[in-house]
């Protein structure tokens, strides 16, 4: 069997002394649409956070296809090279980069993917102009797949708020990642626009890439993912499949509180 | 990371050596001994303890505001200057030069902290929500109106102040040992020690202070206690220029105050409260006090007329290799 | 009688819409649970009550006045302390400064002799807090910083307390503490609105309660009922 | 997007007649007379050269603070550097020991213009890493603290060894720098080095035009969006501050050896503290992060300048007066203005635009 997709061993973090993490294991394989949830403080950010590459981890490692990508012993990593590597992520309170049109925001994805330089792009060499057209229309692509071609001239950060969502979904994807980390997706949206959006989601993962998401709506949680992470207090209460997730006594207790 | 924290530590040390020792052999070539050092180092702890006095003041105002006060310096020139005024009253020639500068003292204080009042009223209230860059610009500009009109009122002289001891402009120098301090730098030193005994009453017994501390710890906790925010950023300016104006006050018979002595206190005093980690008031005061001594000791070693440079040069070491202040013993998290 | 109503409050943050049309009443001498899954809008419906955050339209009635417009301060002055979620003490100040800071808006009117009265009769509710009276405020354990949130909260004597999650990180012994403390509130004459993720120990304690969902009010009823309701474990966890 | 770079090509062709107009005018009418009629008395021929040796600077500082979002507050040190590499190796050429044969070529300004300019870079380029990891208020110090250090070395009084020459001449400064020629050809009297100036300035203009509506931009203003999206989104980060730092202080040195030779001297004043204030104001006060609000920000913020100095005196009051009213007009463009004048002309532009969209976006 070849190795799953992505692969937390025995991930832990302390901050100034407080354990915010210990003792997370889990698996991703390819194709899968995995959530992350948990009460509040449960540390699902955290592990985001880690995941992408922003925070090391005080102990443990992340694994892509096997090869180690955060650690201790690889601590010298960027974000930048974590996303080079196929691993993005979207945030919780959107993170539009402000001023720029959709399509900018959605070429900046492509960032990797292009080489122009300062010289370049201050003296319009062809060379940088062909990019541009190249990655212009890449961009144009990824918009009309996920329905957002004709706002593509708009300020991204004038949209509406449920679309400003599918935007940086959207920017992330032209990474052209292996993996995107969600990071609630659904938070502020209304029930059609939570509808939207798993629909929207299940377009990403049929194009082929991973999807991990951190959920707080249990509609969107339970009617979309393969499997489910629980987290409470830094630690992994349950693995397991939605329908297990719903009856697991531990984790009701961690929701509702003791019978 | 380990390795990142091991070398910036082992190249502090480093630097710091070599620092030292470079000192110790500029020193040296000018055949400086200990009497010579002390002197330098007094000397500088007369600037210093005025540096701390404005770091006090910024550091007030950026606990409470979250603004850095570029117009902190124009507080201590206005103080200086006002007492000049005072003192050079026609209309109080008849009165002792003493009760004239008790007056004086008041008078410069009080309108002062009126004008620091005006200032946050006027220029930093409407402006509450701006980004840190407007706001720093604004206090700028709130400075750079300061000094035009003191230029406008007192023109571009420089003035004297009768020391407080001898009560006349020549000061009384006290000797130890073939080392010389001005009597003036004890009023300094007295001064900044009671301002400082005084701050500290405000802010551990007074309900006041109390709110202003409550204030830059938690604002939205503070709300919640009924603390009004806004009026805690005005009370913070009233504080911070009246320490401003007393620094400027004590200062006045020791240098020659004129209406452009603002600038460059207020940067220095910028210096001491990053070295102090631009939250920590008793950090501040100590990095005051160590701006004015090292800046002091590096001109005598080196040539006068780059004394300014010193502060900067700290000023940039300090944000790279400490930027959470000489005192502080946590590592930066970075926030996301 | 209502002590407080809100009537169909819409509340913003930004373009997220947090509230919507929410209304609920408070009556004098209830305790009232407002329960959820993260992300319901229950720290922002309480924000909203104790004006830290304005509403955007609906009213906010209590004790007979509108609490619309009024400023944070001026709504701890008509009788409500906010416990805020993650207990929020001043870290760096001594336990009796917190307490002290808690009196602010009527220090002035009824003398410090009467903010110390009211401070031992804190200390006699939690007398933890008395023996750490001069200890900073960060030194303190959770439960121990929760009790010192609620006793500088009481130091305002409120008619009305609104407790945000007081349960978040803390042992479930110490939990239990915590909920008798706040049904001995009750029984000193104050009238409780309670948040909590934990609704099932809240809703014990409660005598009515309400359960939001994404902004609005889903249910609401008897406590007792709530507890054997399916459609509360629903909100939570999904259908 | 191709219908929006003609636009803004329209806008430099715009520019680049006006500059043969101004010029034209001043063949005809020498002395500034014509400008001076035409601008209502605030505009002299001198001032129209300054505003574009100034337009170069501030291109780049836009490009720096407005759309990578790295405040500098040392700015005119970088500008001065430029200026004192110009003017030291050409008035000290004999104290320094430089052939006179070199010195006296026509080509030596040019290369010391060049020099400037790589050394400046190379400076920023070598410190420019560990400065930029500072954030907010932290990098605003820093910087400012650079610009002043710089500053006080112009100001010291620094003797070559062996003879007692001040270099940089202390605080009297360094007089007769020589024009500028091209083979024999001297770029003097004013209007023809008007025309080089505003040569370098559009030029300022079109590259920095280009390099923001390019990858390199686009990574520069995401860095100003949010610097931990833009890594997620595999940005250099550290990366593009630098080159954004390194092209703005280069900017400013090219200046700085324009305005050295314009000047035909230098002193330390124009490069202190508060001369990098008011570059952070023009480009303020312009509108950060758009290319045009430098030349807007800097003829707005000289022409206040000179207009004060011009009309207060009417009003019955001194020259004293005018930095009171520049600061109080400064305070007031922060608080009902803070994204910059440019910025409002546009926003006023797309409402109205947006307006006349309404039945669509309802629809």
């Amino acid at each position: 069997m070849s190795p799953p997709l992505l692969e937390l061993n025995n991930i832990g973090i302390t901050f100034g002394g407080l354990t915010a993490l210990e003792g997370v294991n889990t698996q991703v394989s390819a194709g899968q649409i995995k959530a992350i949830i948990g009460p509040n403080g449960a540390g699902k950010t955290t592990l985001f956070n880690i995941i992408s590459g922003i925070y090391t981890p005080t102990v443990g490692e992340v694994t892509l296809n096997g090869e180690i990508i955060n650690g201790q012993e690889v601590s010298g990593l960027s974000p930048h090279h974590i996303s080079e590597k196929g691993i993005t992520r979207t945030f919780q309170t959107i993170r539009l980069f402000e001023g720029m049109t959709v399509l900018e925001n959605v070429m900046v994805g492509q960032h990797q993917k292009t080489n122009a330089g300062f010289f370049a792009a201050a003296f319009r060499l062809p060379s940088a102009l062909q990019e541009e057209q190249r990655i212009e229309e890449k961009a144009m692509a990824l918009l009309e797949q996920f329905d957002l071609a004709d706002r593509a001239q708009e300020v991204a950060t004038d949209l509406p708020f449920g679309l400003q969502r599918r935007v940086e979904i959207t920017r992330a994807l032209a990474t052209e990642p292996k993996i995107i980390l969600l990071d609630e997706p659904a938070a502020g949206l209304n029930n059609t626009e939570g509808h939207e959006l798993m629909t929207f989601i299940r377009k990403i993962r049929d194009s082929g890439v991973t999807v991990l998401l951190v959920e707080h709506d249990m509609e969107v949680v339970m009617g979309l993912v393969d499997e489910v992470l629980v987290l409470e207090y830094g630690r992994p209460i349950a693995d397991d499949v939605p329908t297990a997730v719903q009856s697991n006594p531990e984790v009701i207790r961690a929701y509702l509180g003791d019978e | 990371m380990k390795v990142n924290t091991f070398f910036k530590q082992t190249l502090a040390i480093v630097i710091l050596i070599a620092v030292v020792s470079g000192a110790l052999y500029l020193g040296n070539q000018k055949n400086f001994g200990w009497p010579q050092y002390t002197q330098l180092a007094l000397e500088g702890l007369r600037g210093g303890a005025i540096y701390a006095l404005i770091a006090l003041g910024i550091v007030t105002i950026y606990n409470v505001t979250g603004i850095i006060n570029f117009a902190q310096g124009g507080f201590a020139m206005l103080g200086a200057m006002l007492a000049v005024s005072v003192n050079n009253a026609q209309q109080l020639s008849e009165m002792g030069v003493g009760l004239r500068l008790v007056l004086a003292f008041f008078v410069a204080v009080s309108l002062t902290t009126l004008v620091g009042l005006l200032i946050e009223r006027l220029a930093i209230y409407p402006a509450r929500n701006a980004e840190p860059l407007t706001q720093i610009i604004i206090t700028v500009g709130v400075f750079i109106v300061m000094q035009g009109v003191a230029f406008l009122i007192w023109g571009s002289d420089q003035y004297t102040l009768p020391a407080f001891t001898t009560l006349e402009v020549r000061d009384m120098p006290i000797r130890f040992s073939g080392i010389l301090i001005k009597a003036q730098s004890f009023w300094i030193w007295g001064t900044v020690a009671i301002v400082m005994v005084l701050l500290y009453y405000f802010f551990e017994k007074t309900m006041w202070g109390k709110a202003l501390r409550a204030c830059a710890i938690n604002r939205q906790a503070a709300r919640l206690m009924g603390i009004s925010p806004n009026r805690m950023s005005a009370l913070s300016f009233a504080l911070a220029a009246a320490l401003g104006a007393i620094g400027g006050f004590v200062l006045g018979p020791a240098t020659r105050p004129s209406y452009d002595m603002g600038l460059t206190l207020g940067l220095k005093g910028f210096v001491a409260a990053i070295m102090g980690g631009l939250v920590n008031a008793p950090a501040a005061v100590l990095g005051g006090i160590l701006l004015g001594m090292i800046e002091n000791l590096g001109a005598g070693i080196t040539k006068a007329g780059i004394k300014d440079i010193f502060a900067f040069i700290i000023l940039i070491f300090v944000l790279l290799f400490r930027p959470d202040g000489i005192l502080s013993k946590r590592e930066t998290v970075e926030k996301v | 009688m209502a002590l407080l109503t809100l009537n169909n409050v819409n509340t913003f943050y930004g373009q997220i819409q947090a509230l919507k049309d929410v209304t609920l009443e408070v009556n004098a001498g209830e305790i009232v649970a407002l329960v959820g899954a993260n992300g319901a809008g229950k720290t922002t419906l309480l924000n909203t009550i104790s004006g830290l955050l304005p509403a955007k339209s609906g009213t906010i009635q209590f004790d007979n006045q509108s609490l619309n417009q009024k400023s944070a301060a001026q709504i701890v002055k008509a009788g409500i302390s906010h416990v805020p979620e993650h207990r929020q003490v001043f870290g760096d100040m001594t336990v009796h400064d917190n307490l002290l800071l808690g009196a602010y808006q009527r220090y002035r009117k009824v003398g410090m002799k009467k903010v110390e009265a009211d401070i031992d009769w804190v200390y006699n509710i939690f007398p933890r807090l008395k023996e750490r009276r001069e200890q900073f405020s960060r030194t303190m354990s959770g439960g121990e910083q929760q009790m010192l949130a609620i006793g500088r909260g009481m130091m305002a004597r409120p008619k009305l307390m609104l407790f945000d999650e007081p349960s978040l990180g803390l042992a479930p012994l110490i939990v239990k503490d915590l909920f008798e403390v706040i049904s001995n509130l009750r029984s000193e004459g104050m009238t409780i609105l309670l948040v909590e993720q934990n609704a099932r120990a809240a809703l014990r304690l409660a005598d009515r309660g309400y359960v939001l969902e994404t902004g609005s009010v889903e249910l609401e009823g008897e406590a007792e009922a709530l507890l054997s309701d399916d459609r509360v474990q629903k909100a939570y966890l999904g259908g | 997007m191709l219908k929006s770079l003609r636009e803004k090509n329209l806008g430099i062709l715009a520019l680049i007649i006006a500059v043969f107009f101004v010029g034209w005018l001043e063949q005809v009418e020498p002395g500034g007379v014509g400008i001076t009629e035409l601008t209502f008395g605030i505009f002299t021929f001198n001032t129209v050269v300054r505003i574009g040796i100034l337009t170069i600077v501030v291109v780049g500082l836009n490009i720096l603070v407005g759309y990578a979002g790295q405040v500098s507050l040392g700015q005119a040190a970088f500008y001065g550097i430029g200026a004192y590499v110009s003017a030291v190796f050409t008035v000290q050429a004999k104290a320094l020991g430089i052939p006179e044969a070199i010195a006296s070529a026509w080509i030596w300004p040019w290369f010391l213009m060049l020099l400037g300019v790589l050394i400046t870079g190379g400076f920023t380029w070598l410190i420019g890493r560990p400065i930029l990891r500072l954030k907010g208020h932290y990098l605003g110090m820093a910087t400012l603290g650079l610009g002043i250090m710089i500053f006080i070395l112009f100001r010291e009084n620094f003797a070559i060894k062996p003879s007692t020459v001040i270099i940089t001449g202390g605080l009297d400064g360094l007089p007769d720098v020589p024009r500028l020629s091209i083979g024999s050809y001297e770029l003097w009297p004013l209007h023809r080095y008007f025309y080089l100036v505003w040569f370098f300035a559009v030029s300022a203009i079109i590259i920095g035009r280009n390099v923001v509506n390019s990858r390199v931009g686009r990574a520069m203003r995401a860095i100003h969006g949010s610097e931990i999206a833009a890594e997620v989104m595999g940005v250099d980060t550290a990366k593009f501050k630098l080159q954004a730092l390194v092209m703005s202080t280069m900017m400013a040195s090219l200046a700085g050896s324009l305005y050295a030779h314009f000047q035909a001297a230098v002193s330390p004043t124009p490069f202190d503290f508060v001369a990098s204030l008011e570059l952070v104001v023009m480009s303020a006060t312009g509108g950060v992060g758009t290319i045009w609000g430098a030349p807007l920000g800097v003829t707005i913020i000289l022409g206040l300048g000179e207009f004060l100095r011009a009309n207060l005196h009417f009003l019955g009051a001194g020259s004293e007066v005018e930095p009171i009213v520049f600061g109080l007009i400064l305070i007031l463009i922060m608080i009902f203005m803070p994204e910059g004048i440019a910025k409002q002309i546009t926003k006023l532009f797309n409402r109205r635009k947006s307006n006349q969209q309404t039945p669509e976006v309802s629809a």
